[in-house]
């Protein structure tokens, strides 16, 4: 039997067998398998005569065309009841064509398509060197976002302490509570940090009022109190040893 | 500002954009709800294509962006260096076109349908920014999963996804197709 | 070529240009002689102003290009410096909007406004060039301080620190203004 392929390029083995069943002009769903078979065993032969590279894949298709050939030589079984009905061996194969061959049809439609907007040019967008510079990955934000953003952190964080406030009595902690804390502290050290007034567990409130009674000591003048820069640690140190 | 004026500025901002504008952003631009301008840009859209104009708004998933017709590509192209438009080769089409119905979608799935190893169109996509990985699956091994971006509608003239043909998924409707032929 | 298709070449040929083009390349590209095109570039001038299209032709020296119209500038303006085209996460920002009014401050201080580790944040505002490492603090463990650079500045427009806006400090006020956008 002459080979009627040409000799040509195939995606993958399910590309060749479309390939085939078309040629044959069968329907997919009663594929002549032992035909369809031949031929495609027949190709690969020539593949390899070619000296091409028979991938994997085509092997493994081969090796399943024949498995099903052979099922449907085997006589098959006689069943009393008809409630079932017998799978075609070439069922799932068929089902696998039938996918592949929609996406195949489909890479048509893509390939004239991307041929018409493959010849549309766009023109690059204009420099704009004067209103942005070279760091355009921050475009869009601007400083009125910036004072936005933390706006919204703060709020954020100070609704979750109001709600810390409720749950404390409000009188837990006074003013004049904490100065007595604080000279008490005094006694025993010349200085300390103003951390080392709180207990790991203590919250925000607490802190707060702290602070106002160190201020307020601050101001009558039973205190001095060092801080080198933003945020770094506040020391108390009593007066009279500041001397 | 009256249509012909909202309109003029459309154009011009399209112009100096070079690269797609989303409607939200002209929306923000001009001070004018989505929706007017959307109704403005496809009547924009219709009388540059009823007048023959050198350029044409393009539409692609609520963005819009000038470009050259293809009719005159030859002498776009005479002015311009020609671009290297290598083609894309058939194992690349037939990924992309599974990607484009199937996504998000894994490599293995692709490959099942297509029956080979589709790994190195895969990527040959990925370079061209036709697809991108788009996260993982929360299933074993955790695979990458695919999807097609916006420069993908760009290239084959589509203005979404939903835009995309119908597949045959009726496989009666495929049978009967197949008698046809 | 008819006239109505030349218009259509040339303006699709200045479009993709940007730039200029001399009579002489157009004439070229198009195969037609210079005057004929000079003569129809001149009626192409005027009715785009007649139009008032949103693009207009100017001519230099016997080059052409297009432009966007002087009173359209702030539309422009607002498109080229967009406010919604936001480059960097909504992590990086808060980092950032930390940083700058609340400088110098270390990384432990910015998690603690954050509520989250900010570590990457930082060293993505770091590599654009936006934040730098000021410095040690004198404080235990020597922590790193952090400012933002000049480039932060330049980039936002502002010619020094005190002209950041002002903090909606009072969290009612903050919350009226979210409201009402």
């Amino acid at each position: 039997m002459s080979l009627s392929v040409k000799l040509e390029m195939f995606e993958g083995p399910l590309d060749l067998l479309l390939h085939l069943i078309e040629k044959a002009e069968v329907d997919i769903y009663d594929i002549p398998i032992a035909e369809i078979t031949q031929q495609y065993l027949e190709y690969l032969d020539l593949m390899q005569e070619m000296d091409l590279e028979v991938a994997s894949e085509f092997l493994v298709m081969a090796a399943t065309l024949v498995e099903i050939k052979s099922k449907m030589l085997l006589p098959k079984p006689k069943k009393e009841d008809n409630s079932e009905p017998d799978i075609d061996p070439r069922e799932e194969l068929v089902q696998k064509l039938i996918e592949y061959k929609k996406y195949k049809e489909f890479t048509l439609l893509l390939k004239d398509k991307f041929e018409i907007y493959e010849k549309v040019f766009y023109k690059n967008p204009e420099p704009i060197e004067d209103y942005i510079s070279e760091f355009t990955s921050i475009t869009g934000v601007t400083a009125d976002l910036l004072a936005r953003t933390l706006s919204d952190i703060i709020k954020n964080n100070s609704t979750k302490s109001k709600r810390v406030y409720r749950q404390i009595f409000r009188e837990t902690y006074t003013v004049d509570d904490k100065i007595k804390e604080i000279t008490k502290m005094l006694v025993s050290k010349s200085n300390f940090y103003f951390e080392e007034l709180f207990e790991d567990t203590c919250d925000k409130y607490e802190i707060i009022v702290t602070f106002l009674a160190t201020l307020e000591m601050v101001k009558r003048r039973m205190i001095i109190v060092e801080q080198y820069m933003n945020f770094d640690k506040i020391l108390i140190k009593r007066r009279k040893m500041s001397i | 500002m009256d249509i012909k004026e909202i309109k003029s500025v459309i154009e011009g901002l399209l112009y100096v954009a070079g690269d797609s504008v989303s409607l939200k952003e002209l929306s923000h631009v001009m001070d004018i709800d989505e929706s007017t301008i959307k109704k403005i840009i496809n009547q924009m859209i219709d009388s540059y294509n009823e007048e023959k104009r050198g350029i044409q708004i393009i539409e692609v998933n609520n963005s819009y962006q000038f470009s050259t017709r293809p009719e005159h590509y030859e002498y776009i192209e005479r002015l311009v260096k020609p671009q290297t438009r290598q083609g894309l080769s058939q194992a690349a089409l037939e990924t992309l076109s599974i990607i484009a119905y199937k996504q998000p979608i894994t490599k293995a799935q692709i490959d099942s349908i297509r029956g080979v190893k589709s790994e190195s169109s895969i990527s040959r996509l990925i370079d061209k920014e036709l697809v991108f990985e788009a996260g993982r699956l929360d299933a074993p091994g955790r695979p990458i999963i695919y999807c097609t971006t916006d420069n993908f509608l760009k290239l084959f003239g589509l203005k979404n996804l939903q835009e995309l043909p119908p597949l045959q998924d009726n496989s009666d409707e495929v049978a009967a197709s197949e008698d046809v032929q």
